[in-house]
């Protein structure tokens, strides 16, 4: 009766396993201010990164960023370095740089949408990510 | 989607550390919890549970050892801000959703059900 | 006397009637066409477990009586005991009644050590008809000895289920055609240092080999001259134990060995190890046994109870669980 | 027979603890509740206004929702009958303490009862949490003061 269910266990993993191979990986982008072409030569050349959003809008530059499963250890460093990077790139702008989830599922739904609103969407946001629990 | 596996793997070996204390170390349940929670504690004093929480997610912060972390982190936080003083006035602000949630829900659930003696 | 603490009864008193009541898991159990009475609800209807515990005791002891032709009003003792704080259930049932009462306490060989009392005063002449019984009720006994009921623990295989049910039997001086009390032996404490209440049948074990070893070694009687030797409830484990120790004393266990909490819910394995409580074996006792012997299939039976007599305090304090075990001998002359 | 020998043949003869079995069923009640609650947390974070960060605080009290439905049906005690510490670390057995000892001991009264008997279980956590929490934000605030390591 063990082995059956260590079997079951293993196999489960398995479907586990290869179910997340399928995410989706590339870069999105949306501008309406400035060059997007620097910013997205940084965030290819991350190898740890699977995919990406950016986002200009006015005076903001955000990106939201999904690591790879064990670079998830350090995510904090790595959004410290790519937002360094940035902000080298677009001195004029503020950049804001997230690898939580909450930024990629709102920046997609802000350019899927292209709302009007986007100024307060984006600052409430922001807010949202200075929270702590 | 990787979260969902390793919620699924961390959350799990947490939980087989736990039962390794119930059957080899024979800890009562009690004895157990209080021993995760203070290690929850101690990893977040090293700043070893947030990174885990990130890797992770849910398989973190699910197991009682996120409790330890979350008053730990919380108190450490007002240290980082107050000093000494901190440590104290941080105790008393962090609450957990943990607890208030189950005093709420122990409540109403005592209004609502009886216990069965069901097998 | 033949020896210290070994009784024997010469006006032979006899057990005339028996009442059984159980609550509504008991459904499961073999024995169950021959409980006398069954509730459909645990807690029988009442606001609270212990209240529950109480009304079991009470229509327990009226159907012993009612089948005697009699009423509470007849009865000279009431001799009963269960686990719950104090007694309680067993006070609140002996208010009820209205039957002159001892309490007593000897955790689940309670079932026993109430017969053999019944029996002395019995014996000396000084009842008609005494009422000896046992109960239990499994939610009062495991809030208060273990966890809430609803607490998910998981609990190991050798752990036991205290069983919902009261038990009782009213004892007169000799009749005819009736299961009558000739020996006993009160049991001595034995503690060999077991701490686990999740494995209390290791804990009775030595208990119960001890008080046979006694009877069979006083009363110069072998396994053979029993149809049945049957201990109250040791459980799979406890039971096993109980059997490897007697072998050791040079008895050899045999076939008329059973053990009332290994049986009572059947191969059930959600009960683990099996049942326990105080009413497990008074609820065996007087219904299976006792209609065995009244249908002549048992001509003479070793009845011995186990009893852990630990409290919750004494186990959170990290003491050892003292265990005692009573035994009686039946006959049908 | 003295204690240890009858306590090495109580070893020998009582049911061996199913290590693997135990350890299996641990594994697999706990990553699936964690699995759950991965859901739910991403639930908050897509219709609420939660992050990765901040969702943890509403995913924790719904799983202790559900805990309270499982526990007051009567499901619980199976799960954990199943998966042992799978079903207690998780803060689901934390709520399923709380909410089975307050179940018990209503009939006590709500005050005498449930409020004084809610933490019989769960309050050893909640003191060992806050004192350790305390110990180690105090020692690490020490060693920061005296410039052994930093924030």
């Amino acid at each position: 009766m063990e082995g059956m269910l260590i079997r079951k266990v293993l196999l489960l993993l398995l479907m586990l396993v290869l179910l997340s191979g399928c995410s989706n990986h590339g870069i999105r982008i949306h501008n309406d201010s400035a060059d997007a072409s620097k910013a997205e030569e940084i965030l290819k050349k991350d190898q740890r990164l699977t995919s990406a959003v950016i986002l200009f809008h006015e005076k903001d530059l955000l990106v939201g960023i999904d690591v790879d499963t064990f670079s998830r250890f350090h995510k904090k460093k790595i959004e410290k370095e790519i937002k360094k990077k940035l902000e080298k790139s677009y001195p004029d702008l503020t950049v804001t740089v997230s690898a939580d989830r909450k930024m990629t599922i709102v920046l997609d739904k802000l350019i899927r949408k292209n709302e009007k609103d986007m100024g307060k969407k984006i600052d409430q946001l922001k807010s949202l990510l200075k929270e702590e629990t | 989607m990787s979260i969902f596996i390793t919620a699924f793997i961390v959350g799990g070996l947490i939980c087989v550390v736990g039962q390794l204390m119930f059957d080899v170390a024979k800890l009562t349940p009690a004895h157990t919890l209080c021993t995760l929670v203070v290690i929850g504690s101690i990893l977040d004093g090293f700043g070893m549970y947030e990174p885990l929480i990130d890797f992770a997610g849910a398989g973190a912060t699910i197991p009682i050892t996120s409790f330890g972390n979350a008053l730990t982190h919380g108190a450490m936080a007002e240290a980082e801000k107050h000093g000494i003083i901190g440590v104290l006035t941080g105790m008393f602000e962090v609450t957990s959703s943990g607890i208030s949630a189950a005093i709420l829900f122990g409540f109403i659930a005592s209004l609502i059900f009886k216990s069965e003696g069901k097998a | 006397m033949v020896g210290r603490g070994l009784l024997t009864f010469k006006t032979t008193p006899s057990i005339m009637a028996t009442g059984v009541t159980v609550g509504p898991l008991e459904k499961k159990s073999p024995f169950f066409d021959q409980f006398d009475k069954v509730y459909d609800d645990e807690r029988c209807g009442l606001g609270t477990n212990e209240h529950a515990n109480a009304k079991m005791m009470d229509d327990a002891c009226k159907i012993a009586l009612n089948k005697l032709d009699s009423n509470p009003s007849k009865a000279d003792f009431l001799l009963i005991g269960d686990l719950v704080n104090q007694m309680t259930p067993s006070n609140f049932t002996a208010s009820a009644l209205g039957i002159p009462y001892i309490g007593l306490f000897s955790a689940c060989a309670t079932s026993i050590s109430s017969l053999i009392t019944a029996a002395l005063l019995t014996e000396v002449g000084m009842s008609n008809c005494a009422i000896a019984g046992a109960a239990s009720q499994h939610m009062s006994v495991e809030r208060q000895f273990r966890n809430p009921v609803e607490y998910g623990a998981q609990k190991p295989e050798t752990a036991q289920w205290t069983v919902t049910a009261a038990g009782a039997a009213a004892v007169t001086p000799y009749q005819q055609g009736y299961p009558s009390i000739e020996k006993a032996t009160i049991g001595i404490v034995n503690d060999l240092g077991m701490t686990d209440p999740l494995n209390m049948g290791a804990a009775m074990a030595p208990a119960a080999a001890d008080t046979f070893v006694r009877h069979l070694q006083g009363f110069q009687t072998k396994i053979e001259d029993y149809d049945c030797i049957m201990t109250g409830d040791l459980g799979k484990t406890g039971f096993t134990l109980y059997k490897t120790l007697i072998e050791n004393k040079g008895f050899q266990a045999n076939d008329s060995f059973r053990d009332a909490g290994v049986e009572f819910y059947g191969e059930d394995p959600t009960f683990l190890a099996g049942a326990s409580g105080a009413g497990c074996s008074s609820a065996v006792y007087f219904s299976d046994v006792f209609g065995k012997m009244m249908a002549g299939n048992y001509k003479r039976v070793l009845l011995i109870a186990t009893g852990a007599l630990l409290s919750p305090l004494s186990f959170q304090q990290k003491d050892t669980i003292p265990c005692i075990a009573h035994a009686v001998e039946l006959s049908m002359k | 027979m003295n204690e240890n020998k009858y306590a090495k043949l109580e070893q020998q003869t009582s049911p061996k603890t199913p290590y693997l079995r135990n350890i299996v069923t641990a594994f697999i009640t706990g990553g699936t509740i964690c699995l759950i609650g991965q859901f739910v947390s991403l639930f908050y974070m897509t219709y609420f206004d939660f992050t990765e960060r901040t969702s943890s605080n509403p995913t924790v009290a719904t799983l202790i929702f559900i805990a309270m439905l499982l526990t007051g049906f009567g499901q619980y005690k199976k799960i954990g009958q199943f998966g042992g510490a799978g079903s207690a670390v998780p803060i689901t057995g934390f709520g399923n303490a709380v909410v089975s000892a307050a179940i018990e001991h209503r009939s006590e009264g709500y005050v005498l009862g449930v409020g004084s008997n809610m933490f019989k279980l769960a309050g050893s956590v909640i003191l060992f949490g806050v004192f350790s929490a305390f110990v180690v934000a105090l020692i690490k605030t020490i060693l920061v003061k005296f410039g052994v390591i930093s924030w």
